[in-house]
Formats: structure tokens, C-alpha cells, sequence
């Protein structure tokens, strides 16, 4: 198969199942926002090293308290992992940050209290408000916002935040030969894949250069730098990469849903399949690490 | 219509004579339990259904100025229980703390017919026995508390103890009381103030004496009365963590001497607050086995609403700070205090959980059921009407470790209970609910089904959960005449109410009126009761008792 | 030839008017006539002398009747009522208020008492929070520091002062006057001021925000005003150390609280402050009661129904709701169809809407005297005078039950012997169905 | 001219002495149509000690006679009774009390006999 | 499934008020028309049967709606669970009181204890309610614990009064004592409140429209502008009630009861 003259190799994209969030963070403006969001999303990158992956899912059109606001997203191995990681996000991230508030944004399949744990920084002057679920129809789910005083004033929280199963670990390499147009291609591709919802591209930029394999010649160590993708030592290894090909990216998508996955990995296919990349291909661990395979001819042609 | 009645073929628990579950015809007549009726008798075909004495309640809170404040403190609580009118009866509330016809339906559908209002201030006495009037179906007196009564302090003060004796005469034969209540003694007095007492040996403001004097004293006036109960006693230091030691002291005091120490559970408390709260259930019924001088009532938690209701004064204004529930304090002149607080037990509160263990604890742990005694402390511990769950909680050990498996998860661990295998006979029910509380009453007529007792009679359909057999008697006899029927009320009877017969002593009365003078605000001539007030009356001898 | 005139002093009497019930009366009677009262104070001593005047004769329809056709005029209306009311029972004793309360409940009626318009938002507030509270005796006794507040006892309470409270002497006051603070706190001077060493004005319609400043302070607060009621907030200090400083502390309130703005809350913010004195010293509060018998009938109410008054009987047992089954709104509505007004002038003290109601429906006064009420009454019942000419019990504004004597004979029989004649009459014209109209309201 | 005032009722001796003589007897109602007044008010609304002052409220009115009394300026007592029962209103805001002390009337000379 | 049509045919000039709580969508559901016309309800001491005072169309629904001048009706929807009642008139005492879910619109005023001791549901009054809306019945720890109650017209004293969770809002006036002793909830007022509003108050949260006569044991904190009264607006916009716009307002944050534990709020909204 090829698209644009850039032949996608028949290979899988392996996935892992992960518990995810989603948080809408507003503020006095949509900077402060941002910055709030980039400082929770910050140092998210991966659940091995960060515990958990985040990013900013986009630009909330709606809010509760219909101010600027935008989404984040994050996942984690276990609802006790993300529990840990969003009271401690939230409370040194957003808490911290001048203005803002906190929602949950997603109908969970569980719940886990952030707020709750978070309103003790008020000193026993934290109060709470509960919405009813009159006001919340489809749901009808009550919901408790925690008001802690802070220096400028009031931080609201959510108490309780939704979890849902989710998809970490979807991704696509990108194959080329001069390592600027790779990057250019990878940035087309993130550019594309950001408008879609229900997905964050955890790593810096939504790119990811050092990608990984399981194992390593270090007893200490179990993921190691993916040799046979690594263009500078191709011949003291099995490699895979064509001769022409000096440089790899990998583009690594975590989502609410695999549908949600797999569509960003369409639009970010479709964007990065331009002149100079020499192939798209995938992660693939041959079935062992994650139960979610993203075929990446089947995801192109859906 | 005849007033014989016999009752055939029902299985007969009369412990006072031995009966354990006979199958035995019992005849009765005039209101009284005969040899052979005489004559023509109705018949109660009572093949397969069992048989007991009328219960006899040995301490309950169901008439007093303090239980009817209570009643006005708490509609919300009456809202939980309607009992509606019925022809020839009358309606009424619930249920922590009923009106008093109610009071009386209700613990005759349970089976009980003789039941002792545990505490009224002498000044109120009047009120208690116009409350005990409108309260049907049942026997009933009450204790005239006296363990803070400033008359006894000062005679107590100059060493006077023949005074005392006089002085309590003279109120149980002016007031028609029953019996002798001491409640936390001295510390009431302290309250006034708005102190507590600690221990036995602590003085009392400005009378200069203790609650072990005050103790030993009215328990030497109770014996040489001769009254047919024993002393009636609230220990000092009540709800209190590690309060088993004042109440072991306080046996300890008395030793020798008949006593009955009143709700034991709320006593039994080691730890040095409600965080280390643990149970001495153990080390109390150590000494009670050891000691036949002692009788108790038990005090059980049930979970749920309560209203407890007590003179302890300080006790209350405690349990208000600890609840931020509403609070009812009347410091009654010269005698005593009470005080009103509403409560909730919840199953998975540590400290409710073990009270209700230590409880359980105490029923299985004294071997000698003849001085255990049924009860909740009406409404303190929980209303009477969850006598039967508690009698399905002692006869069957399997529905106590699925109630442990309910309550907090520290109980468990912190108590003797989940290792307590006994389960209490249908005898040993009839002991602890009949034959027991009678005999420590010293009621001859009560609690017994032999020749000669009291015809009041509860008979129950036997099922295997017990807690259904008894909510519900099939018939109740009171004084010979069927009042309950399938669990309903089906007559009302006034019942009567019984005093001690002590002789009045009018050589005291010009020193007592120069005290009334000072110290009260009634004139004394206004203080006795006479007899005309008791519509319905029996005057029980005193003597000393066998 | 002369008779020995029959010469008789009754001692102990307990007199009916006032909450204070003073029970060391000497009446002097002679051929059945009260000649003398002593040791009463003027109110007490005109209850017993005057109590042959304007008396009531038994009639229906203005015209004259007996007392048996009377009985039986009045069971026909209540028999046949749907929504009838019972009120008053304040100048009666214990028994009639029994079979009031048996005749509401056979009948399924409203029943409702004067102190649903005196004290009744007192109960309510200690239906709410409770009271710290105590008998007269231990103020006797103990008291160093006595409050009145929106009350007038030297008028309404004579010999409150005397015997209870200001001048007496007790256990742990020898000196009487000497061992006592004597506060009035009110929105206008009376002869109560007189009595107290100080005087505090403060504004109508702010006894509520007082209580509560006083509490605030009491709980260690500072507060942003400079006034609370007219009264600078110095002033509320100074009385909260004095409070705090006391040994034994009784605040007495009066209907001054009850009946203006707030209502029973004027009292919940009273009693939460006499609470929370307790962290520091004793401090009881309770309110000045009676007239008459108000207290026992709110004792008897309470342990024959559970509630203390405002009771409703229509469903087949006791309902409680102020505001609801009160009878100034049963009134105010104008929803009873018919009363039983006893022992009370109803309609010489109700609002006018709600005496207006009353004059519209069938109406039976039973009283010794004539009133506004027996004026426009249906069917009119006259009664001994219950403590001069029908014996009883009496309960004094701290709950202790006193009983009342016979003095003097009545033609007429007692309140609750024309209340049990009225049973048995109603008993004889319709069936006893309360458990047909029961149905007892949701659980919760 | 009408003025605005806030009135308060409450027991007196006197009230409750001739109340003994039965509702219709004149020293009663003497005692319970009797209003204080501050005198510096009465100089306001052109009253002397006897005069017949008209009160009125939402709920009715009644004719009384004006006395000197210890009432600060702005407030009006009366004694319990008749005259003061017409101009209370029936609500109770839910407490079974009317408003019974503290009303706010409307007071003015009456001129019509 | 249709809905269930009452038609109050009146009382035949009787002034004596009708009680009718079997009248909730949790009984009448389960119910067919005979059964309704025979549920008991009760007028003074009679018991009479529903068909004797309503005309009833409609059967087995948890739809009901009511129609006929109700005020002298007392109890409907007392302790409802699920299902929606249309008033289309006023209606008398306690309506909605005790519920724990559904929704009952009243089409008119309300009496006094509408939704008293509520724990769930909706409450709409198009009207005015009387005393004690949402508030306890005498005796009781808490008033409303739960639900929401929207009143478009005016309140009457203490509406909300021992509030323990939950929230009213009113568009008109309330007399005095709003949110009496109340423990928590919030109590939003656009129109006047009257005196000590908030007396008492432990927790919760008081929002006013209005400049009012703050008691003298409330202490002004701070001015703001508190998030958590947009995300209420907001909602209440989102559910059609209309509320005012206060884009970029600020309050006046008043804490108190400091007579009683003090950490609740009155929140004045300063323009």
C-alpha cells in the first residue's frame, strides 16, 4: 500500500490499555489556561518514566463557569495511579496557578475524588457546593465543586473525577531520509492529529525520537533504545531500516477510545506521507505487550 | 362472662418452679393463677404456643417529668410512629419515646406486664404517678431518686444516718415510690454548679461528703427499710472511657450488701477516650460471678434513633458538646437534676459498635442469669420495642456473627464477642425477662406462674426466629383478662400501680417543714400524694427480705 | 335564735392565676362564702374573691336551658363536625384536660391551647436546641445573677420576685437581695426595672440580633458594629463578663420575645447563648409562664399525644404542625366547622379574622363567667371554677404539679365532668371509627 | 395627620385585677383602652391625657384613649385585650403566633365624638 | 404511557382542607383508573374516596397532572419518588415535601412547606410559596437535605430554614429568616430578603441580589467575584429558569453565623 507515493508498511501499531481522565481547566483568560495545562501535562510523557502521559486535548468551547478554558487528558496503568497523579498534578499544577478552576470533563465509567483530597489545603476553611443532577440531564449525576481559598482569592475544584479504559501507546513511524523533513513531516502530522478529539500526543511536540524496545542488555534496565530503528549503528545490529533512511520519528497517541486513536493516526498519516519520508510504519512488539493492534492498512482505509 | 380461664396444652417455662417447656394445663381465676378453676372456664387452646410469665421490666424511662420533656423535645421523633385510634383504645405516638397509652399497647403486645419507672425527682412524683395513671396494660411504680438529695448530703454531713433513714421513709411513703435510685451520687450536686465528681472519695461542694458515703448510707437505709428492691444505682462516671473502675469500686463499696447496679454496659468502659474506647465486659461479669450480692440490668444498644434521658446531669451537657444535638437540662431544687439529649447508634460507629458489643458481652459472660436483666435503659440504650431482636441476638449465636460482620470492623478485634458461643435458652429468657427482674424486685407475685401469682400471662406462637416470636404475643393475660390477641391490643386495662408500704414517720415533719421553708418553694403540706391520686394501687410490704 | 355560722380557713391553697402557682394561700370561708385571701398577692386574692362575678348561666341560643340539654346541644355539634376545634384550658386543671384531650381524640378534632398565643414559640424554640433550665428553687437557692428580658413579672408574675427569685433567701443566697444581680433588659421601662439594679433599653425587634451579638462575644469573637439595639456594643461586653463572671446565671424571658418579630427564633438565639455560657459558669434560662394553667395542659397534651400542643386528631392520632394546626391559622383560615371553647375567651383575645370565624360557626363555651366568647356562643356551659370550686392539679411555670383545692361549692359541675357527660353523649350518637379514618403518614 | 408608631401589649396589675369583674365592666375596659404614650409625642399629634387617638393597621382599627406614659418616642403600649385584638392580623409566618406585640400602626387624633 | 388527568370537582363549599397524599406518580402508576377513583383521602375526620373530590382520565403513569382551584389541597407529592406532577393551579400546604425524586411543576402558588425536608427532585413553582419552603418541620435536625426548588414569584419566612444540602432560588422576595440555622446549600434570592437572614447559619451559602441588613455576627471578608455563583447561574440558565446577567460582578462576602460555628456565608452582589 502506498499514499502519496510513500508505501505504508503492512504492520500494526501495538496498543496497551490504559485509565484515563479528562480535565477542563479555565482561568481569567485562555493563557493562563495554557499555562496551567502546560505545567500538569509537563513531564508526562511516558507511564513508564512520568508515571503517567498527558497533554492538552484542545480548546474547550463550553464551560461551567464560561470562562476560557482548555482539556487535558491522562492516563495512567491503574485507577490508583491516576488517582495519585491527578491530586498531585492538579494541586501543584493548577491549584498553584493564578486564576484558574478545575473541572472533570468525562462521563467515567469510575469515579475518584481529587477534590476531596485536594480541599484539605483550605485549613478547614475549604467549603463545597453541590449541583444538582437536575441540572445535568442525560447524566443526572450530582456534581461537588470544592471551594479552597487561595491568595487570589477562591481555587474551585471538582470533587469527584470520571475514569474510563482507554488507549495508550498508539503511534506510527515516520521513515525518511533527511532528518529536517522528517521533523517538517511529523509536525504536519501533529498539526492534524490536534483537532482531533479525545486524543494527546503525550511527548514534546507530540514527537518522540527515542523510541524503545522491550528489554535491554542491562539487567537493571527492562525498555532500551530501539536498535533496529536506530539509523547510526545499522549495521552492528538486525536492523530494519532501508539504506536510504537516516532518521526515524515516532508520533505516540494515547485516546479515550481506539476509534479516537486510530482516526488520529489516519489524519496524521495522511498529513506526513509528502516527499522525502520513505515509509510509514509501526511499533509492533509482536503481540506482547498490548492487546490493542492498530493495522495500519486498515486504519487508512476506514 | 366468666373470669376463669384455662389455658390448654401450652408449653409452660416457669423458672421460679423449675418449668422448662412442661406441656401443662394453667388455670386461672378471679385475676389470680389457681390450682384447678372452679366452674365453668373459657378455654385458650394453647397446643404448641409456649408459655411465660408476663415480662417484668426492671428499669425503663417511660414516666416522669423528665421522660415528658423529653416528648415535647422530640415531635420529629414522634413523626416516626402513628398508632392510630381504636375503639375503647386510644391513639398515640412513638417511638424513642411514646405517649403513654401507646407506652402501654406497646409493651403489651410484647408480652410485658410489669414494668418500673427508674427515676423521678420526689417534687415530680406527682406528675410521675398522673403519667403512670394514663399509662394502661401494666403494673408499674417507680424509683424516687435520692443520691443527690441535699437533705440527705446535710444529714449525711452531721453523721445523722437514723435521719436519713427517717427522711427516706417519710418520701417513700408521702411520693408512693417503689424504690431507692441513686444516680452518678454526688455528682449531680456537683453539676449544679456545673462540675462533675471523678471518684468515690471526691467531696461534694459545701457538703463535705463523698459518693462512697452517700453510697453506703442509703444502701444501709434501703436494707433497714427493708424494701422489697435493693438500692437502684447509676454509677458515677457514666459514658465516661474507663469508667469499669468506678463501677467496680462501687461494688466493691457495697460488698456484701444487696445491690443492683443499673445499665451495666454504660459502665463497663476502659480506654482513656473514645479513640483507645475498649470493653471491660469481661472484668465486670468476673466480679459479678463472684459476688451474689449483685444484680444488674444491661443497658443494650440497639442501633438506631434513642433519646437518653437521665438525671446525670453532667453526663448530658457532655453528650451535647460530643453530639452538637440538641440539649434539655432541668436542675431540679433540693433533690437531683436531669438532663435530654436525642441520639443516633450507627452500626458502623467503633464506639456505638462496642457499646453494643460489650452489651452482648455482659449477657453472655455473667453465668447466673437470675441476676442479668433484660433491658435498653429505655430509650437511653434504644427503645424497648427491640427487646426481641435482642433475645434473637442471645438465643442465636449464628444472627450475632452476622450482626458482627455489620458493625465497625474493629470490633472484631477489640472484643471477646465473635469467641462467645453461648446461645440463651427459652428458660434462661423467662430468667433474664421474668423470673429474674421479679425475684430482684422482690414482686411475689410477679414473674411466676405458680398458685397464688398474678395472673398475668404472655403466650407466644414458638418460631424459630425469635426476634418474630416475641415482637408479637399471641395472647397476653393481664390480672386473668385476654388484653392481647394475634399482637393486638384487643382491651385496655388501667394496670396498678405498686409502692412500697413504708410507714409515714410524722415526728420528723416540723423539722422538715422548717427545711421546706428554707430550701423549697412548695409548702410541704402540698408534698405527700395521697392515696386517692393512685386510682389503681397495690401497696407491697416491706420486711426484710428472704 | 342564732346558727353557728360555718367558719373555715383552707390553708395551702395553691392559687390559679399566674405561672408562679403559689400554693400558701389561706382562704378564709365562711357559710360557703370567701371573705378573706392571705398571703396572695392582688391578682391572686381578686381570683378568689371575685370569682362570683359575671358568672355564666347555662343556655343555648341565648335562651335559657339545663345543664343536661346543654351537654346534649353540645355533643349533637360536635358529633357532627368534621373539623371541629377544642381551645382554651388554661384556667383548668389536670383532669379536664384528660378528657379534652379524649374527647379530641374521639371526635378527631383540633385541640389547641392558650399557649399556642403565649409561650408555645418557647416550646418550639426548645423543640429546636433544647434549654438549660431549672425549677424555681434552685434560683431560690443558688441564683447570683437573675435576668428578665422582655418581661414584666411585677405586673404579670407578682410574687415571682419574692418568693423565687430576686428578694428570697436560699441554700446559697443568705442574704437574699444582697446575693443577687438583678438585670431587666426590655424595650421599655416597667415596673420590673424598678425591681433590677440595672436597666438596659434596647430597641423594639432586636432582641434576636442582641442574643446573638451576646453570643458571638460569649464564643470569643470580635464584631464590625459599634451598636447592637440601640445599645452600644461596650455595653454587650461588660453584660457578657457579667454573665460569664456569674456562679449561677438565670435568664427569665417573657412574651416581649414571643410575640414580636422572629417569634420562637427571639428564643432559639436566647437559649443558644444561655448554652454556650455553660463552657464558663452555670446559666439556665426559662421562660415566665401562665397564665393559669397553661403548663399542665402542655404536661398532659405531651404525654397523651406527645406534643405540646397544636395537636391534631383528624387522621386518627396526634399530629403536630404550629402554623398548621395552631388555632390562630385553623381560624385565620377559617377552615374548623365548629368549637369547643373551654376554660378560655377565645374570641375577647384573638385577632379579629379569627374571632370572626368563630362567631360564624357553631359554638360551644364552657366557663365560669361570661366572656366575649360565651356572648356569641352557640351552646353555653357554665363550670365550677376549677381551684375554688373544683378540686385538680395545677403545674407552676417549671413543670411541678401542685394540687388545687376545693374551696367553696358551685352549682354547676366541674370542667371535667361536663367534658365526660359530652363524651357520653357523643359515644351515644356516633360510632367510635378512629381506626377506619387511620392511616398513618409515610415513614421519614 | 397621621404618624407611625410601633405598638407593644402586655399584662398590667390593673388588667389583670379587673378582669375578675368580667370583660364588660368598666374599670376593664377602662384599663385595656388606655394607651401610653411618650409626651413628647402626644405634643407631636396634638393630644392630651384623654383624648381619643384612631389606630389602624392592615387588619382594623380602634378608637383609644391616650395617657402619659414611660414609653420612649415611637412606641405605644397598650394592655391585652379588645381593643388591641382588632388590629392584629391572623398570620403567623408558620409559628401558630400572630404578630401580637410590636405592630406598626398608624395613629392619629379622632375628632368624631 | 400517557399521563394521568385529576380534575378537582371542589368541596362543595366546604372550608375544611382536603388531604391527599396517595396523589404521587409512585402509586398511581401502578394503579387503574377504578383503583385510582377508590385510593382513600381525607377531609377532616372522613376518610373519602379520590373519585369523590377529582374526576380522573388516564391511567397506570407516573405522568399526573392536576387541574381545579387546589389551594384548600394539602399533601400532594408528599415523600414522591420518581415521576412528574403538573399543578395547574395554586395548590395548599406541604406540596412536594419529604420527596426524594421526581418533579412537580406548580403552575401558581404554593403553601407553606412546600418541599420541606426534600431530600431529591425538582420543585418549580411559577408561583409565590409560603413559609418555610424547603425549610424543617418543627423538631427536626435538617430541612431540605437534597433537590432543588425554583420559585419564580416570592418566598415567604424562613424558606429554607435548617437547609442541609441542596438549593433554592427565588426570583422574588423573602420575608424574614431566610435560611434560619441552616447547616448548608445555598439559597440564591434576586429579589429583596427581609431581616436576619442567615441567623444562625453553620455552613452553607446565602446569595443575594439585594443590599440587605446583614446581622450584626456576620463580618465582612472580602469582595469577589465567587466562581462556584456563574457555574450556579449558568446551570440554572442551561435548565430555562432566567436569571439575571452579573458578567463581571462582585460580592460582598459576609461570614457568619459567629453565634453558631460561623463558617457560612451571605454573599451580596455589588454590581
Amino acid at each position: 500500500m502506498e499514499l502519496n507515493g510513500v508505501p505504508i508498511e503492512d504492520t500494526y501499531a501495538e496498543a496497551f490499555s490504559a485509565i484515563g481522565a479528562r480535565l477542563l481547566i479555565t482561568a481569567e483568560n485562555e493563557r493562563w489556561a495554557r499555562e496551567a495545562a502546560a505545567s500538569f501535562t509537563g513531564f508526562a510523557t511516558s507511564v513508564i518514566g512520568s508515571g503517567c502521559e498527558a497533554g492538552v486535548e484542545g480548546v474547550a468551547s463550553e464551560t461551567p463557569d464560561g470562562r476560557p478554558g482548555v482539556t487535558v487528558l491522562i492516563f495512567a496503568m491503574s485507577k490508583k495511579g491516576l488517582h495519585e497523579q491527578l491530586i498531585k498534578r492538579i494541586g501543584q499544577s493548577v491549584m498553584t496557578c493564578p486564576s484558574t478552576a478545575c473541572y472533570n470533563a468525562l462521563a467515567g465509567e469510575s469515579w475518584v475524588s481529587v477534590g476531596g483530597k485536594l480541599r484539605f489545603f483550605g485549613d478547614g476553611f475549604q467549603s463545597s457546593k453541590l449541583l444538582d443532577g437536575v441540572f445535568n440531564p442525560p447524566v443526572g449525576r450530582a456534581r461537588r465543586f470544592w471551594r479552597i481559598p487561595v491568595m487570589d482569592g477562591e481555587f474551585v475544584v471538582e470533587d469527584r473525577f470520571g475514569m474510563v479504559k482507554g488507549v495508550a501507546g498508539g503511534n506510527f513511524l515516520l521513515l525518511g531520509e533527511e532528518p529536517q523533513a522528517v521533523l517538517q513531516a511529523a509536525e504536519l502530522a501533529v498539526g492534524a492529529m490536534r483537532q482531533v478529539p479525545g486524543v494527546i500526543l503525550p511527548f514534546p511536540g507530540g514527537v518522540v525520537r527515542s523510541g524503545s524496545k522491550v528489554g535491554s542488555q542491562y539487567k537493571f534496565l527492562t525498555a532500551s533504545t530501539n536498535t533496529a530503528y536506530c539509523p547510526t549503528i545499522r549495521r552492528q545490529v538486525e536492523s530494519v531500516l532501508p539504506d536510504e533512511v537516516r532518521a526515524v520519528l515516532e508520533i505516540v497517541i494515547d485516546g479515550l477510545t481506539p476509534d479516537g486513536v486510530a482516526e488520529a493516526m489516519r489524519v496524521g498519516i495522511r498529513a506526513a506521507c509528502r516527499p522525502g519520508i520513505k515509509g510509514i510504519s509501526a511499533g509492533n512488539y509482536g503481540g506482547k505487550l498490548g492487546k490493542y493492534h492498530f493495522r495500519l492498512h486498515e486504519v487508512l482505509r476506514s | 362472662m366468666a373470669s376463669a380461664i384455662r389455658i390448654k396444652g401450652g408449653r409452660v417455662y416457669d423458672p421460679l418452679h423449675g418449668l422448662n417447656g412442661v406441656v401443662k394445663d394453667l388455670c386461672v381465676e378471679d385475676g389470680k393463677i389457681v390450682q384447678e378453676c372452679h366452674g365453668a372456664a373459657e378455654v385458650i387452646d394453647a397446643t404448641n404456643l409456649v408459655i411465660l410469665p408476663g415480662g417484668v421490666d426492671i428499669h425503663t424511662h417511660i414516666a416522669s417529668p423528665a421522660v415528658n420533656a423529653a416528648r415535647g423535645l422530640r415531635p420529629e421523633d414522634h413523626r416516626l410512629l402513628c398508632c392510630p385510634r381504636k375503639p375503647g383504645l386510644r391513639s398515640g405516638v412513638g417511638f424513642t419515646v411514646p405517649s403513654t397509652f401507646t407506652t402501654g399497647y406497646l409493651y403489651a403486645q410484647l408480652g410485658y406486664t410489669t414494668v418500673m419507672e427508674a427515676a423521678t425527682p420526689p417534687i415530680g412524683t406527682r406528675h410521675t404517678h398522673e403519667e403512670l395513671n394514663d399509662i394502661p396494660m401494666v403494673d408499674k411504680g417507680c424509683y424516687l431518686l435520692m443520691g443527690n438529695n441535699e437533705f440527705i448530703l446535710q444529714y449525711l454531713k452531721s453523721g445523722d444516718l437514723e435521719k436519713i433513714k427517717r427522711y427516706v421513709a417519710w418520701l417513700l411513703h408521702s411520693l408512693k415510690g417503689f424504690g431507692l435510685k441513686l444516680v452518678n451520687p454526688g455528682g449531680v450536686e456537683q453539676w449544679k454548679y456545673g462540675k462533675d465528681v471523678e471518684g468515690l472519695d471526691e467531696k461534694v461542694n459545701h457538703f463535705d461528703v463523698t459518693p462512697r458515703q452517700i453510697l453506703q448510707a442509703l444502701t444501709w437505709v434501703n436494707e433497714e427499710l427493708g424494701l422489697p428492691h435493693s438500692i437502684h444505682i447509676h454509677a458515677n462516671r457514666l459514658g465516661v472511657p474507663g469508667n469499669y473502675q468506678v463501677t467496680l469500686e462501687t461494688m466493691r463499696a457495697l460488698e456484701g450488701k444487696r445491690v443492683h447496679m443499673a445499665h451495666v454496659q454504660f459502665h463497663s468502659y476502659g480506654g482513656e477516650d473514645y479513640v483507645s474506647f475498649t470493653s471491660k465486659a469481661k472484668e465486670m461479669a468476673d466480679y459479678i460471678n463472684g459476688h451474689p450480692n449483685v444484680t444488674v440490668d444491661v443497658g443494650q444498644v440497639v442501633f438506631g434513633d434513642a433519646t437518653t434521658i437521665t438525671a446525670d446531669g453532667p453526663w448530658q451537657y457532655r453528650l451535647h458538646k460530643l453530639t452538637k444535638n440538641k440539649w434539655y437540662n432541668l436542675d431540679v431544687e433540693v433533690e437531683t437534676g436531669s438532663g435530654i439529649v436525642p441520639y443516633t447508634y450507627r452500626e458502623k460507629n467503633y464506639v456505638n459498635a462496642l457499646q453494643w458489643a460489650i452489651g452482648l458481652e455482659t449477657f453472655l459472660l455473667i453465668k447466673d442469669p437470675w441476676r442479668v436483666f433484660l433491658s435498653t435503659d429505655h430509650p437511653n440504650g434504644g427503645p424497648f420495642l427491640y427487646y426481641p431482636w435482642i433475645i434473637k441476638l442471645l438465643m442465636d449465636a449464628e444472627f450475632r456473627s452476622q450482626m458482627l460482620k455489620r458493625v465497625h470492623k474493629r470490633v472484631l478485634s477489640h472484643t471477646m464477642l465473635p469467641h462467645l458461643s453461648r446461645e440463651y435458652s427459652l428458660y434462661e429468657i423467662a430468667i433474664i425477662t421474668r423470673a429474674g427482674p421479679a425475684r430482684a424486685l422482690g414482686l411475689r407475685n410477679k414473674g411466676h406462674l405458680g398458685p397464688g401469682a398474678d395472673a398475668d400471662i404472655a403466650i407466644y406462637v414458638d418460631a424459630k426466629d425469635k426476634e418474630e416470636m416475641f415482637e408479637r404475643a399471641a395472647y397476653v393475660l393481664k390480672d386473668g383478662k385476654i388484653v392481647v390477641r394475634d399482637g393486638e391490643v384487643v382491651e385496655s386495662c388501667p394496670g396498678r400501680t405498686i409502692f412500697a408500704e413504708v410507714p409515714g414517720d410524722d415526728d420528723l415533719l416540723t423539722e422538715l417543714r422548717d427545711k421546706f421553708e428554707k430550701y423549697y418553694t412548695v409548702e410541704i403540706g402540698n408534698f405527700p400524694i395521697p392515696l386517692e391520686d393512685l386510682p389503681f394501687h397495690q401497696a407491697v410490704p416491706t420486711g426484710r427480705p428472704v | 335564735m342564732t346558727v353557728a355560722k360555718e367558719m373555715r380557713v383552707v390553708k395551702d391553697v395553691t392559687c390559679p392565676f399566674c405561672g408562679v402557682t403559689c400554693d400558701d394561700l389561706e382562704v378564709h370561708v365562711e357559710d360557703g362564702k370567701i371573705r378573706d385571701v392571705k398571703n396572695a398577692c392582688v391578682l391572686g386574692k381578686d381570683t378568689f374573691l371575685h370569682h362570683l362575678e359575671g358568672l355564666a348561666t347555662p343556655r343555648i341560643d341565648g335562651k335559657p336551658a339545663s345543664i343536661e340539654a346543654c351537654i346534649e346541644a353540645a355533643a349533637d355539634i360536635l358529633a357532627r363536625a368534621k373539623y371541629p376545634l377544642i381551645y382554651g384550658l388554661d384556667s383548668t386543671e389536670l383532669h379536664a384536660h384528660r378528657k379534652a384531650i379524649e374527647l379530641a381524640d374521639l371526635i378527631g378534632a383540633n385541640i389547641d391551647h392558650t399557649s399556642s398565643v403565649c409561650h408555645a414559640p418557647s416550646l418550639q424554640a426548645v423543640q429546636t436546641v433544647g434549654i438549660p433550665s431549672c425549677t424555681v428553687g434552685e434560683v431560690k437557692n443558688r441564683a447570683d445573677l437573675v435576668i428578665f428580658w422582655g418581661a414584666n413579672p411585677a405586673e404579670a408574675h407578682p410574687r415571682h420576685a419574692t418568693r423565687y427569685s430576686v428578694t428570697v433567701k436560699g441554700m446559697f443566697t443568705p442574704q437574699g437581695r444582697k446575693d443577687r444581680t438583678v438585670i431587666h433588659i426590655d424595650v421599655r421601662r416597667t415596673p420590673t426595672s424598678r425591681m433590677a439594679d440595672t436597666f438596659i433599653q434596647i430597641k423594639p425587634h432586636s432582641d434576636y440580633e442582641v442574643f446573638s451579638t451576646l453570643t458571638a462575644l460569649v464564643n470569643g469573637h470580635d464584631l464590625d458594629v459599634s451598636e447592637v439595639g440601640g445599645v452600644p456594643l461596650q455595653e454587650w461586653r461588660d453584660l457578657v463578663e457579667v454573665m460569664k463572671g456569674a456562679k449561677f446565671g438565670i435568664l427569665y424571658w417573657g412574651m416581649g420575645l414571643t410575640m414580636t418579630r422572629g417569634k420562637y427564633l427571639n428564643v432559639v438565639a436566647l437559649l443558644r447563648l444561655c448554652q454556650e455560657l455553660n463552657r464558663f459558669t452555670k446559666f439556665l434560662g426559662a421562660p415566665l409562664r401562665g397564665h393559669g394553667n397553661v403548663v399542665g395542659m402542655a404536661q398532659v397534651l405531651t404525654w397523651q399525644t406527645g406534643f405540646p400542643f397544636a395537636v391534631n386528631m383528624s387522621r386518627g392520632y396526634p399530629r403536630f404542625n404550629p402554623g398548621e394546626f395552631s388555632v390562630a391559622d385553623l381560624l385565620g383560615r377559617g377552615e374548623v366547622d365548629a368549637a369547643l371553647i373551654i376554660a378560655a375567651d377565645a374570641i375577647g383575645n384573638f385577632p379579629a379574622k379569627a374571632a370572626q370565624h368563630l362567631k360564624s360557626i357553631p359554638l360551644i363555651a364552657v366557663d365560669p363567667k361570661e366572656s366575649e366568647t360565651t356572648k356569641v356562643a352557640q351552646v353555653v356551659i357554665p363550670a365550677a371554677q376549677a381551684a375554688v370550686a373544683a378540686e385538680g392539679v395545677a403545674y407552676r411555670m417549671d413543670h411541678i404539679p401542685l394540687p388545687l383545692k376545693k374551696v367553696v361549692d358551685s352549682p354547676y359541675p366541674s370542667d371535667r365532668e361536663i367534658l365526660d357527660r359530652i363524651i357520653a353523649r357523643v359515644l351515644a350518637k356516633r360510632p367510635d371509627d378512629g381506626a377506619k379514618r387511620a392511616a398513618p403518614l409515610p415513614r421519614g | 395627620m397621621a404618624k407611625s408608631f410601633i405598638l407593644i401589649t402586655g399584662r398590667t396589675t390593673k388588667q389583670g385585677r379587673t378582669i375578675h369583674l368580667g370583660k364588660q365592666a368598666k374599670d376593664y375596659i377602662d384599663e385595656v383602652s388606655a394607651l401610653e404614650m411618650n409626651p413628647a409625642d402626644m405634643e407631636a399629634l396634638q393630644v392630651k391625657e384623654g383624648d381619643r387617638v384612631r389606630l389602624r393597621t392592615d387588619h382594623g382599627s380602634s378608637v383609644v384613649r391616650c395617657k402619659k406614659g414611660t414609653v420612649p418616642p415611637g412606641l405605644l403600649f397598650i394592655a391585652y385585650g379588645q381593643f388591641v385584638n382588632a388590629l392584629v392580623g391572623p398570620d403567623t409566618q408558620g409559628t401558630g403566633m400572630p404578630n401580637t406585640k410590636g405592630i406598626e400602626v398608624e395613629v392619629e387624633k379622632d375628632d368624631s365624638g | 404511557m400517557g399521563e394521568i388527568i385529576l380534575t378537582f370537582k371542589g368541596m362543595g363549599g366546604s372550608t375544611v382542607p382536603l388531604e391527599a397524599d396517595p396523589i404521587t406518580p409512585d402509586l398511581l402508576q401502578l394503579k387503574v383508573r377504578a383503583e385510582i377513583e377508590r385510593l382513600p383521602l381525607y377531609h377532616g375526620n372522613e376518610q373519602l374516596l379520590l373519585g369523590d373530590f377529582f374526576s380522573v382520565k388516564g391511567e397506570r403513569s407516573n405522568q399526573i397532572r392536576l387541574r381545579g382551584d387546589l389551594s384548600q389541597v394539602k399533601n400532594i407529592g408528599v415523600g414522591m419518588q420518581t415521576g412528574r406532577i403538573v399543578i395547574e393551579s395554586s395548590i395548599g400546604m406541604h406540596v412536594g415535601a419529604r420527596m426524594t425524586g421526581g418533579e412537580i411543576q406548580v403552575h401558581g402558588n404554593a403553601g407553606d412547606w412546600a418541599g420541606a425536608e426534600m431530600t431529591g427532585g425538582l420543585l418549580w413553582i411559577n408561583g409565590s410559596a409560603g413559609n418555610r419552603a424547603g425549610s424543617a418541620y418543627r423538631g427536626s435536625k435538617y430541612g431540605m437535605r437534597g433537590g432543588v426548588i425554583l420559585i419564580e414569584g416570592s418566598g415567604g419566612h424562613e424558606v429554607g430554614g435548617y437547609m442541609r444540602r441542596g438549593l433554592i432560588v427565588v426570583r422574588g422576595n423573602l420575608e424574614d429568616h431566610a435560611g434560619a440555622r441552616m447547616v448548608a446549600g445555598s439559597i440564591f434570592v434576586f429579589g429583596r430578603v427581609g431581616g436576619r437572614t442567615g441567623g444562625g447559619m453553620k455552613r452553607g451559602s446565602i446569595v443575594c441580589f439585594n443590599p440587605l441588613d446583614v446581622l450584626p455576627t456576620f463580618r465582612l471578608t472580602s469582595t469577589y467575584a465567587p466562581l462556584f455563583v456563574t457555574i450556579y447561574l449558568r446551570a440554572l440558565r442551561s435548565r430555562g429558569f432566567s436569571v439575571p446577567e452579573i458578567g463581571g460582578g462582585r460580592f460582598a462576602r459576609y461570614c457568619g453565623d459567629l453565634a453558631e460555628s460561623g463558617k457560612g456565608e451571605i454573599l451580596v452582589w455589588q454590581g
